[in-house]
């Protein structure tokens, strides 16, 4: 009866989530790497609109996260691929019904950490001319790597791929927390709530 | 045993004008006041700085002898609760009884002490068939009971209502009641920030008139709301019963319908 | 005066809930009149006020039975947009109601008819009439973002009445204003009224309502507990047997009756009362 | 500006009278993207200090200057001293011609030059990127963007965003007021901010989720979901023909110079 209406009602509130997601990704960055220096959390808002909306909208905020960082960092615009992949992979594992056991969600975080790490470390290799680039990842691990004869590609992207592990880990225990904090009366109403939401409800004995 | 404001100024970081200027007032425990005037008045700033959310620029609080200056707020807050307007800022679990046990879980008190405040909060509250669902699932206004029943858990000796009756039906109102009774009984300070005339009128004994951010009138609630040159310049109407009465020429001052009725027979 | 919404039968039921919001509800609404919506919280006011709106099945989803009735036309059949702009909506929170993309008040009152796209000469007009009228064309210049709560609910109003809708439905305006706030924006509901647009208020300030409302709906535990002209349906009896609650007026009118001596009639708003005890006093003054 | 000129403001064209800030932003943001990509492409510090002067040149004839060479100045403290330091050191006693020495080792000509290079990039790439986005109105630019073709709900998405970080900011500090009012600690040492992380950052992301449906149900009754045709309010002048040539003419500076910058330099 309402089946027609689903697709076109649902773009109002992912397009009203996806600016929202983006000022979360500021939000988290500013209260976790202020305190904890090693949890970015700039990502939370991107996985975590992917995991309720769907990969196109986690793509979307990925996209305007990375504009908003281009606004202060120009240099940014090389890591424009790997948001929208978070987005992306976010929404094809929220699919697969990971985000509803905690477990599940840890286990996928060596596939966060290696777009957010080896991949990001090698854009950032080719972009900054094939050399070290200025960030706590390459300082502690990089470069005591490079020196005990690792070549230096590799000594790099191991180095942001453990650092990133961790943020990562950590983005998506939150995510995992926050989906379970929201009510399901609001997830429904997503493209992708039904994946997310663990109790299932039918609806023949509703009391008229 | 009393919160003393000594005439404190105060202006928000970042703005110039001050929201409120030397203000003096004491709250004994025990005591059930209310503060009313219009907004902008200053009435909300004057109880946030009692709540020690902010620090006065000059003047100073002292809750209980402590000068407020020298503790941050969480230290404050076992002393002086408050509920804010708006519960959506303030929950976070995702079930009711892990919310009214977070703070007590937070300063470690013994397991035992917990459950007991933890039942007798949601009892006091109403909000017993309320309990299984999600916080966010639950009504607004019901909603804003779970917040008073996080403060009831604490139990501080000075309570602060920012605007309790806003969006509340008659249930609401007279579950609200209950807590009053509930926290009168218990000898603790109730102070209210209200426009609801009828609920100052039923409830509470003292009456602080904020105009232009500072107090013009503090007294005995039935002399307070008599004095029309001070309601009027601090733009706020008596309760209807007494617009009634003084707009029929009945002489004694009257401020719920009971007394309205007995005078008109 | 024809019939512009009609309820057949309706019952509704949100998702994921056991119980239905509503049970069977039946009523017909005339265009030009204003309706006060009274009752409880979580009695169905608000889903009475959605499913006039069509949010109740096309937002929210959830099971609608029976069939609810736009000017003749059934609910489903509306397109959502054609539904906006024949049924304006304002609600409870101010501060949602702003888009926060516009930096002036004065777009942010045209941002309905951009939307419409409606051409730009009218729209300036359009907005410049709109402001007079609900009294912020001193704010005209300001970012809405930093208005007050009822500024702010004014500056809803307008964005709402720019695309000219003759049904307007309103959930609890006042709940987070002030008082004074609070009557600006029913003398807006007055001037609406004036214009002969319906106009629909869910609302807990029974006072207010009685004052300025036509006819008053009395919701509670999901179904109708009385429907009809102000004075009829606030005096009946059945209103504080269910929790809904009544002008002052009638609950003195009513310790009255108790007491044994009644009002020659019963007092809805707060001028009549005074005109009856007047009435009395005079009475027992010459009398004694 | 009293109402009638602000109105009047509305019948025509948006105007700053800079000849930069009234450059049609999508030429604009078009001849910034093809100079900074020149600069990242070829990597070498000529063209990125060519890109760089290019950038200060037209920095300097528009009324964003000073905020231009502060941006500037802090990007560079903060950005590339770190990042040359870290290389510095990789490179310390490399072999190849020696251009000094540092704390006794020898540091090769080809690491300064290497440094250099990422320098002159990423002050060229900042600098033409910061002459558009310090000159240009974000909503103009996506009212341009709209007239090449980008729907209504992009601009409503780009522009939501960056009021949308500012509002959550506003509601963090409220939440934390309202935490502290409980008895939870935000400020102190590194562990009680730790802790306090949770209670802070749910708030703050589970209502502004959940206040997204009154935000759709409001959008929505402003025909927000209306597909046909959008005017504008705030009408931005069509690209004129010259605008149109300079952008393609920094396209394929912008190409023929990366090839010619690779094979080359």
């Amino acid at each position: 009866m309402t089946g027609k209406k689903k697709k076109k009602k649902m773009d109002n509130m992912t397009k009203l989530l996806i600016p929202l997601a983006v000022a979360i990704n500021m939000l988290a960055y500013n209260v976790l790497y202020s305190t904890t220096m090693v949890i970015l959390g700039d990502s939370i808002g991107t996985i975590l609109v992917g995991a309720i909306c769907g990969p196109v909208p986690g793509a979307v905020v990925g996209v305007l996260s990375n504009l908003v960082n281009v606004i202060k960092n120009p240099v940014m615009i090389v890591m424009l691929p790997l948001n929208v992949a978070f987005g992306v992979v976010s929404g094809y594992l929220s699919k697969r019904k990971i985000f509803i056991r905690l477990w599940k969600t840890i286990l996928c975080t060596p596939l966060y950490g290696f777009i957010g790490g080896w991949l990001s470390g090698s854009i950032i290799f080719l972009a900054m001319g094939g050399d070290f680039w200025g960030n706590m990842a390459s300082v502690f691990v990089g470069i005591p790597l490079f020196h005990a004869g690792v070549p230096k590609y590799f000594a790099m992207a191991i180095g942001q791929l453990l650092f990133d592990c961790i943020d990562k880990a950590a983005c998506l225990v939150l995510v995992y927390l926050i989906i379970k904090s929201l009510p399901d009366r609001f997830l429904i109403k997503l493209p992708y709530g039904r994946y997310v939401t663990s109790k299932q409800y039918d609806e023949s004995e509703i009391e008229f | 045993m009393a919160i003393e404001v000594k005439n404190i100024t105060f202006s928000y970081p970042g703005s110039l004008a001050t929201a409120v200027e030397n203000v003096s007032m004491t709250i004994e425990k025990g005591e059930r006041v209310a503060i009313i005037g219009q907004n902008g008045a200053g009435k909300s700033t004057t109880v946030k700085l009692m709540n020690n959310i902010y620090k006065p620029s000059k003047g100073t609080i002292l809750v209980d002898g402590i000068d407020t200056k020298e503790r941050t707020t969480a230290q404050i807050a076992p002393h002086v609760g408050y509920v804010f307007q708006n519960p959506n800022d303030q929950i976070f679990n995702d079930d009711v009884v892990k919310e009214i046990e977070y703070v007590l879980r937070y300063r470690k008190l013994p397991e035992e002490e917990i459950r007991k405040r933890r039942e007798e909060a949601i009892d006091v509250t109403g909000i017993r068939p309320y309990v299984e669902m999600h916080p966010f699932d639950i009504p607004l206004p019901i909603r804003k009971f779970l917040t008073i029943a996080v403060v009831v858990a604490v139990s501080p000796d000075y309570v602060i209502l920012d605007e309790p009756t806003a969006g509340q039906d008659l249930w609401g109102c007279a579950q609200l009641k209950t807590v009053m009774d509930y926290l009168q009984q218990k000898g603790k300070a109730v102070l209210t920030i209200s426009h609801d005339m009828e609920y100052v009128a039923e409830n509470f004994d003292r009456v602080i008139v904020m105009a232009h951010k500072n107090v013009i009138a503090d007294g005995e609630k039935r002399d307070i709301l008599y004095r029309m040159d001070t309601l009027r310049e601090a733009h706020v109407k008596p309760p209807l019963s007494a617009q009634i009465a003084q707009a029929v020429g009945i002489r004694d001052k009257i401020l719920n319908l009971k007394e309205l009725s007995a005078a008109i027979l | 005066m024809g019939v512009c919404i009609e309820f057949q039968d309706v019952s509704y039921a949100y998702p994921l809930t056991k119980k239905a919001a509503v049970r069977h509800l039946n009523c017909r609404l005339e265009t030009g009149k204003c309706y006060g919506v009274i009752g409880p919280n979580a009695g169905g006011k608000t889903t009475f006020c959605n499913l006039m709106r069509g949010l109740c099945p096309n937002f929210y989803g959830g099971i609608l039975k029976g069939t609810v009735l736009i000017h003749g036309k059934n609910l489903l059949e509306w397109e959502d947009e054609e539904l906006s702009v024949q049924i304006g909506y304002v609600f409870q929170d101010p501060f949602a109601q702003v888009s926060g993309i516009k930096e002036t008040v004065f777009e942010e009152i045209g941002m309905g008819l951009e939307n419409l796209g409606v051409e730009a000469e009218e729209m300036i007009a359009r907005i410049v009439e709109i402001a007079k009228m609900v009294h912020v064309d001193t704010l005209l210049q300001k970012n809405p973002l930093a208005l007050s709560g009822g500024q702010c609910q004014r500056v809803a109003f307008a964005s709402i009445l720019a695309l000219d809708s003759d049904i307007i439905v309103i959930d609890e305006p006042t709940s987070q204003l002030d008082p004074e706030a609070g009557s600006d924006v029913f003398e807006i509901i007055d001037m609406l009224k004036k214009q002969g647009k319906t106009v629909i208020i869910a609302e807990h300030k029974v006072d207010l309502l009685a004052e300025y409302c036509d006819e008053i709906i009395a919701i509670a535990g999901g179904s109708i507990v009385a429907k009809g002209p102000v004075k009829e349906v606030l005096s009946d009896p059945v209103l504080p047997e269910n929790g809904v609650r009544i002008p002052q007026a009638v609950s003195l009118a009513r310790e009255l009756w108790q007491a044994g001596k009644p009002f020659r009639e019963i007092p809805v708003t707060m001028q009549e009362a005074i005109g009856l005890i007047k009435e009395r006093r005079e009475g027992r003054a010459d009398g004694n | 500006m009293t109402d009638q000129e602000f109105i009047e403001s509305f019948r025509h064209y948006q105007k700053k009278n800079n000849w930069w800030c009234d450059f049609h932003p999508v030429a604009k943001l078009v001849f910034c993207l093809s100079f900074g990509f020149l600069s990242l492409i070829v990597f070498k510090w000529q063209v990125g200090l060519a890109v760089f002067l290019l950038a200060g040149l037209i920095a300097i004839r528009t009324p964003a200057r000073k905020t231009y060479f502060i941006t500037l100045g802090v990007m560079f403290v903060a950005g590339c001293l770190f990042t040359v330091a870290v290389r510095l050191y990789v490179h310390m006693g490399d072999p190849g011609p020696v251009a000094f020495y540092l704390f006794g080792k020898a540091v090769p000509v080809a690491a300064v030059i290497s440094c250099l290079d990422l320098i002159f990039m990423i002050e060229g790439f900042l600098g033409i990127f910061m002459t558009f986005f310090l000159t240009t109105e974000m909503r103009d630019l996506c009212c341009c963007l709209e007239q090449v073709g980008m729907s209504p709900s992009a601009t409503f998405m780009i522009l939501s965003t960056f009021s949308g970080i500012a509002s959550i900011k506003e509601k963090l500090n409220c939440v934390r007021e309202s935490q502290r009012a409980r008895g939870i600690e935000t400020e102190g040492s590194l562990v009680v901010k730790v802790k306090s992380i949770l209670p802070v950052l749910f708030p703050v992301i589970i209502s502004s989720m959940t206040g997204v449906e009154d935000r759709t149900l409001a959008m929505d009754a402003r025909a927000f979901s209306a597909k046909g045709k959008h005017t504008a309010l705030r009408r931005a002048a069509p690209a004129k023909p010259v605008e149109k040539m300079v952008a393609a003419l920094a396209v394929i500076l912008c190409i023929a110079g990366s090839i010619a910058g690779r094979m080359y330099l």
